[in-house]
């Protein structure tokens, strides 16, 4: 939990916090409900004003409360999208680096495929067809997207499983006797649990811009309100061309800060990782360069060393 | 210890870390090295030897500072402190009177380049006259040098063995004939027969070029064979400073007598040897006094508190020491243990 | 090739009555990977027989490459032989499942490296419990109690102060006693150690090995101790056994091998020895490295680099014979026919 | 050679399990969907040549079975027939021939802007290590972890509607007022380059960060190296020490990028729909629109190759800058 002690880490946990939670109370405490409309007269979207916070579109929905109730399909759907697709590159990845041979070899060649497929086109094609009662499913539109997501994750752990097949805790479990899955259960994925931390935060990310995109582009439209949809809507009336911006930026910024809370947390879980990656700022906050090849000299009567940037002094041509 | 002094090191103390979150690593470090002389430095995984000889060289990485002392270098140029010189001084000093070999070759040579250009970049950087027909030529001269033939000039080091890539970090050490070569473990890795054709080869070598050696190892037992003086250190602090037959057969420091009674020989009786009871220190927890007293069986009641000096003991024939342990056994006035206090015979 | 033909010379301490563990023309090939021509094999390991008598300690010895891991790691069965079997107590071992796991309660092994042969994740305590509820069903309190117990055995003392902490909490010399503890734990007939000291700090060396004498003799446990260090062989063990490129090239007893090497290579191990008591200087006896076991030399695999190589030595390999007593070596300089005059000194 | 062969037969196994792939999942839609586009295409007069062409590429007309079907689906896409749009009425190869340059031209601008100026910015950032620049970090990874059409959004509200600095809309200049002729005429590539600069934008700034990031993190690993410090030890120049980390930490950089590659073209699809660039990305939108499947599909397929064809690019260099990859070879 030292990770926590970093502000940006902190910073990103909050963020996260409230954001779940507004996804979760944001559809009762809005003010409207999503299909409200203020005003069916008017074709025109109005700009935010004291009882429109956000505005409103052409139909005259309360942005606002639009913006509130559209975060929980977005957020629930990235998130099971998230743990789906991590389970699956366990499966694989743990599977293929443990078993090795022909198994690692297929399955490697199969999330090489997964890789270089294009899921936000193939989902596309998947998608476009299935009727509105399936795509307002989260669990299947979660899974399917988990399907197009597993492959980066499945390679990371599958490197780090071979890695620590050979480790010599993993011997030593097998040399007092211990079954097969208890030592891939027991010894290894323990140690795979900061990486898979962070391939669940990517998968996540890589989940609500996937979601989002395929609600904006028309190619699902969920029963309920979500952020995507918004965004659809407002591309088809263009918004952006029309200038009423106030459309389509709050859900746009609310998919962003979703996106950096995730960043943010990932940083924490990065320093357990690698923690050479972030160690060395200590020194130069106190004044001290670190050169490679240049061991700074502070030369100081105290035994405490105190802070104070070395000077390289101009080299005296020395005497004979 | 008849030759000039190449490199002298005075009171050399480095800290990992600034600040609260610091640790002393070598606290007043003091050696002077000679010319063609083989200076063993012996200590256990964070007695600091590495950490000395990275600092002296103004090598050693983050968080490492030095916080310290002098390092004297004689060079042809006259004398100059290493710690007072800037990149360009330091840079031209480098490889050219002073060059590192480092523990693992296979990790210290450039695995995407030929052998050829890491043996001659240095050359490019430091002897600009040189042509390329020049630096080559001086390429296959090294490489013969080490007994490797130049059929091997345009390989990658993933080509050589073990032993060949060793010595090819040894051939490019030599590559400028500098002053001081500073070894660190270069053997360890190695197997036992490969570990001994080299060190015959670079005792051969050191003796027909003439540099001098800091040899850093946690191997005393080879280290005696090897070295002229040794400097052992342990938690930081050299604690004994000898001639290495002398240090041999008559230790003055209870560490040294603990570390040498914790090699099994290879002849004579068989006997149960103990080594040394507990484990060396975190250099976060040093014990006060001298960081030795908890696993030293002489310990007086003064070490858990007075951190001793390097002197030089007061020799039980009453010959010059010349010599030093930091030990309070040896101050006078105290009655110094059998295994401590023997004589060696010949003066060296 | 060994020559199959002769009565097999299993090596290893004298002792009566049946070995703890017996190989027998243990041979493992490993099938090279990624070459063009298939079906080519490193020989690793060829043709040993070693018997392991309880309240023994027997050394192998020899250079990174001659087999002498291969060798413990068969003995435990974490890979299987080419060819070759393995007794316990006179016994064949089965292949079951369940002959595996009761193989595990009496064979352990420990690693070269306490730094990671330990789960960073996991504490003390379950290392030490993980074999206790595998092979004696232990429950509860009692495992405490047995764990607590088996810390002290090692030393590590108070056993409190050690059964919640973690490996990153220890020393290097610590964790290695917890790792001997975790094999005691299995309460074995056969300890197996490979390199058990070399990660360590000199001066807590000789603290392990002695736990291991102490070990051999209060629980008289077969133990066979690998390791390239030959004066820490001569300190610890009873007989030592010199492996060179796969195979067993001279055993016997600990002080009579390293005093007078009745094989080419043990005394080029020795000559090339650290040894700070050496005057005059070193005379190397012999030169080069091993050979590779994909393609091994013929007739004598250590022919090329033997400073007292005959022509014999490249055609036929040299049967064992007995030296002195129990040493025995294979080497043509032994047999009076092939070499007559030439005793080695 | 034999790590090579094997990368080269593993390319030839994803391009035959996407071509199939694709095939079958034509087949696997509900009929519905495709039944309406074919009812929609007879209506449009269409010449019965085509429709045929269509019905049998769709299998819906003979009672074709399903393997001759896969045959001829094969045949003609060696053909370079990638079968008929239902919505433009125009063969689909002929649609991507004419959007793939603008496609080209700006994701592959942008991808290689991005790749190059991020690995060098990686460098230095690794490099110096404790500069000012790895604080920026963090404000980096804000490109990253934000969708490619959100920040699509972004930059043309900010830079676009806001700012005035750039048009957002279309490839070039086509307002009442403009008197453009397409071709290689500077009023005409001015208004290409204005225009696509900031679609460029986006993607630099998506992708951008991911190589920073990679590169600065494989630097700083490879520092850690000792041939890196034996360099320094050598008395190098400092930039000859930095190069033989670089150097040695580019290798991991390439395999990242080919890993990614999908990524950033689908990111960069995206976007060019947010600037109505007309791109391939741009059609895809219209086919998302009309349900025009056999466009999605030869859309589909073109980018899988192009993302294997840059795959293999990135192997081979790979293979060109590691001589230990060479040997396994």
């Amino acid at each position: 939990m030292r990770a926590l002690r970093s502000p940006k880490v902190l910073a990103g946990s909050v963020l996260l916090l409230l954001l779940l939670l507004l996804a979760v109370v944001g559809p009762l405490i809005a003010p409207h409900s999503a299909d409200w409309q203020a005003d069916r007269t008017s074709g025109l979207p109005l700009a935010p004003s004291g009882r429109f916070w956000l505005g409103t579109d052409q139909q005259q929905h309360d942005l606002f409360s639009r913006l509130l109730s559209g975060g929980r399909d977005t957020l629930l759907i990235s998130f099971l999208a998230g743990m789906f697709a991590c389970l699956l590159s366990v499966v694989v990845g743990v599977t293929a680096g443990f078993v090795g041979g022909l198994v690692d070899d297929l399955l490697s060649a199969l999330a090489n495929i997964f890789l270089a497929l294009p899921g936000l086109l193939i989902l596309m094609v998947i998608m476009k067809p299935l009727p509105p009662s399936e795509t307002s499913n989260p669990l299947l539109i979660g899974s399917v997207i988990a399907l197009t997501a597993w492959a980066w994750g499945a390679r990371v752990l599958r490197a780090q499983t071979l890695a620590l097949r050979a480790a010599d805790y993993v011997e030593a479990a097998r040399v007092i006797g211990e079954r097969t899955w208890r030592i891939i259960l027991f010894e290894v994925v323990p140690n795979l649990l900061p990486i898979l931390a962070s391939a669940f935060i990517f998968t996540v990310i890589y989940g609500i811009g996937t979601y989002t995109a395929l609600a904006w582009l028309g190619v699902i439209s969920p029963a309920s309100v979500t952020w995507g949809t918004v965004l659809n809507e407002a591309q088809s009336s263009g918004a952006a061309v029309n200038g009423y911006w106030w459309w389509y930026l709050p859900p746009a910024l609310a998919v962003a800060l979703v996106g950096i809370a995730l960043a943010l947390v990932n940083f924490g879980i990065d320093e357990v990782i690698n923690p050479r990656l972030t160690s060395a700022r200590t020194g130069r906050a106190r004044g001290v360069v670190f050169r490679l090849g240049l061991t700074p000299v502070l030369k100081t009567a105290a035994p405490e060393p105190a802070a104070a940037p070395s000077n390289p002094v101009p080299l005296k041509e020395a005497q004979p | 210890m008849t030759g000039e002094p190449v490199l002298e090191v005075r009171d050399l103390c480095v800290d990992y870390g600034v600040g609260k979150g610091g640790v002393r690593a070598v606290t007043d470090a003091t050696l002077t090295l000679r010319r063609g002389e083989v200076l063993g430095l012996a200590g256990e995984s964070g007695s600091g030897k590495s950490t000395l000889a990275y600092a002296v060289t103004r090598l050693l990485r983050a968080p490492g500072v030095i916080t310290g002392g002098e390092v004297r270098f004689h060079g042809p140029d006259g004398v100059l402190d290493l710690l007072e010189a800037d990149a360009a001084t330091l840079r031209r000093i480098r490889w050219d009177q002073i060059s590192v070999v480092f523990q693992s070759a296979m990790h210290a040579l450039n695995p995407v380049a030929r052998i050829d250009a890491q043996l001659t970049d240095a050359l490019r950087a430091h002897r600009a006259q040189l042509g390329p027909a020049e630096r080559r030529e001086r390429a296959v001269e090294l490489l013969r040098l080490v007994g490797i033939g130049e059929e091997r000039l345009r390989s990658y080091p993933h080509e050589l063995s073990g032993g060949m890539r060793q010595r090819v970090m040894i051939a490019m050490a030599l590559a400028l004939e500098p002053r001081v070569v500073i070894m660190d473990e270069p053997t360890t890795a190695l197997d036992v027969v490969t570990q001994r054709e080299i060190l015959d080869e670079l005792m051969q070598l050191k003796d027909r070029l003439g540099f001098a050696i800091v040899f850093i190892t946690h191997d005393l037992s080879l280290l005696i064979e090897l070295a002229d003086t040794i400097a052992i250190m342990y938690a930081g602090r050299i604690v004994e400073l000898a001639d290495a037959q002398r240090l041999f057969h008559s230790p003055r420091h209870p560490y040294t007598l603990g570390l040498l009674n914790s090699f099994p020989a290879l002849h004579g009786e068989r006997v149960r040897m103990e080594g040394i009871p507990g484990a060396p220190p975190a250099l976060t927890a040093l014990p006060a006094g001298c960081a030795f007293h908890p696993r030293c069986p002489f310990a007086l009641e003064r070490c858990a508190h007075d951190v001793p000096r390097l002197t030089e003991p007061a020799e039980p024939d009453g010959a010059p020491a010349d010599r030093s342990a930091a030990c309070w056994l040896h101050t006078g006035g105290e009655q110094v243990p059998e295994p401590l206090a023997r004589v060696l015979g010949s003066t060296l | 090739m060994t020559s199959t033909d002769t009565a097999r010379v299993v090596h290893g301490p004298k002792r009566p009555g049946t070995p703890a563990l017996e190989a027998r023309g243990l041979t493992k090939h490993f099938p090279v990977h990624g070459g063009l021509r298939r079906g080519r094999v490193v020989r690793a390991v060829e043709d040993v027989s070693l018997a392991l008598p309880e309240g023994t300690v027997t050394a192998v010895v020899g250079e990174s490459g001659s087999g002498k891991s291969t060798l413990s790691r068969l003995l435990t069965r974490l890979i299987a032989p080419t060819a070759g079997e393995l007794l316990l107590d006179g016994e064949p071992v089965g292949d079951s499942a369940r002959a595996r796991r009761g193989y595990a309660g009496q064979v352990h092994l420990v690693l070269q490296d306490p730094f990671s042969s330990l789960n960073a994740v996991h504490s003390i305590r379950y290392h030490l419990q993980r074999p206790l509820k595998l092979h004696h069903g232990l429950r509860g309190s009692e495992l405490d109690a047995r764990a607590a117990e088996l810390l002290e055995r090692v030393s590590l003392t108070p056993a409190e102060r050690y059964l919640d902490k973690f490996p990153h909490e220890l020393s290097g010399g610590q964790r290695q006693r917890v790792a001997i503890a975790r094999g005691l734990a299995v309460q074995p007939r056969v300890l197996l150690a490979d390199e058990p000291v070399s990660m360590l700090d000199v001066s807590i060396r000789l603290g392990v090995l002695n736990l291991l004498d102490e070990l051999r003799e209060r629980e008289r446990l077969a133990i066979l101790y690998v390791t390239h260090d030959i004066a820490s062989a001569r300190y610890l063990a009873d007989t030592v056994v010199v492996m060179y490129a796969g195979q067993i090239v001279e055993s016997g007893p600990a002080v009579q091998v390293t005093d007078e090497p009745a094989h080419p290579y043990t005394r080029l191990l020795l000559s090339a020895a650290p040894d700070p008591q050496r005057r005059e200087p070193v005379l190397l006896r012999g030169r080069g490295a091993p050979p590779s076991l994909i393609d091994p030399p013929s007739g004598c695999r250590f022919h090329p680099r033997c400073p007292l190589a005959m022509p014999v030595c490249a055609e036929t390999a040299p049967p064992v014979r007995p030296a002195a007593g129990d040493q025995v070596a294979a080497c043509w300089l032994l047999d009076p026919e092939r070499a007559p005059g030439t005793t080695p000194a | 050679m034999r790590t090579l062969l094997r990368r080269l037969g593993f390319y030839l196994l994803a391009g035959f399990a996407a071509v199939t792939l694709n095939f079958f999942l034509a087949r696997l839609l509900p009929g519905s969907a495709l039944q309406n586009a074919l009812a929609k295409l007879r209506g449009a007069n269409l010449d019965p040549d085509a429709i045929r062409a269509l019905e049998a590429q769709y299998g819906t007309g003979g009672d074709h079975s399903l393997l001759s079907q896969y045959l001829t689906y094969l045949s003609s896409l060696l053909h370079g027939d990638l079968g008929l749009s239902t919505s433009q009425s125009a063969p689909v190869s002929s649609i991507l021939g004419d959007t793939l340059p603008w496609t080209l031209g700006l994701v592959g601008t942008a991808t290689a802007l991005a790749f190059v100026i991020g690995t060098l910015a990686g460098i230095v950032v690794g490099w110096k290590r404790n500069g000012l620049l790895d604080g920026l970090l963090p404000a980096v990874t804000f490109f990253q972890s934000v969708p490619y059409f959100i920040l699509a959004f972004l930059v043309m509200m900010t830079l676009g509607y806001f700012g005035g600095f750039f048009p957002y809309q279309n490839g070039y200049d086509i307002g009442r007022h403009a008197h453009l002729t397409p071709g290689w005429n500077g009023p005409f590539v001015t208004s290409v380059i204005e225009h696509g600069t900031l679609p460029a934008l986006t993607v630099v700034l998506a992708s951008l960060a991911g190589w920073v990031i990679g590169m600065r993190n494989m630097m700083i690993t490879t520092m850690d190296e000792d041939y890196v410090l034996v360099a320094a030890a050598k008395g190098l120049p400092q930039w000859r020490v930095a190069a033989v980390a670089a150097r040695n930490a580019i290798l991991p950089t390439i395999s990242n990028f080919a890993l990614s590659i999908s990524l950033v073209v689908t990111g960069s699809l995206v976007t060019e729909i947010v600037f109505t660039y007309p791109g391939v990305g741009w059609q895809i939108y219209q086919a998302i629109l009309t349900g025009d499947y056999p466009l999605l599909q030869g859309i589909l397929l073109v980018v899988v190759f192009t993302v294997l064809a840059v795959n293999l690019v990135a192997d081979l260099a790979y293979v060109a800058l590691d001589p230990r990859a060479r040997k396994e070879a």
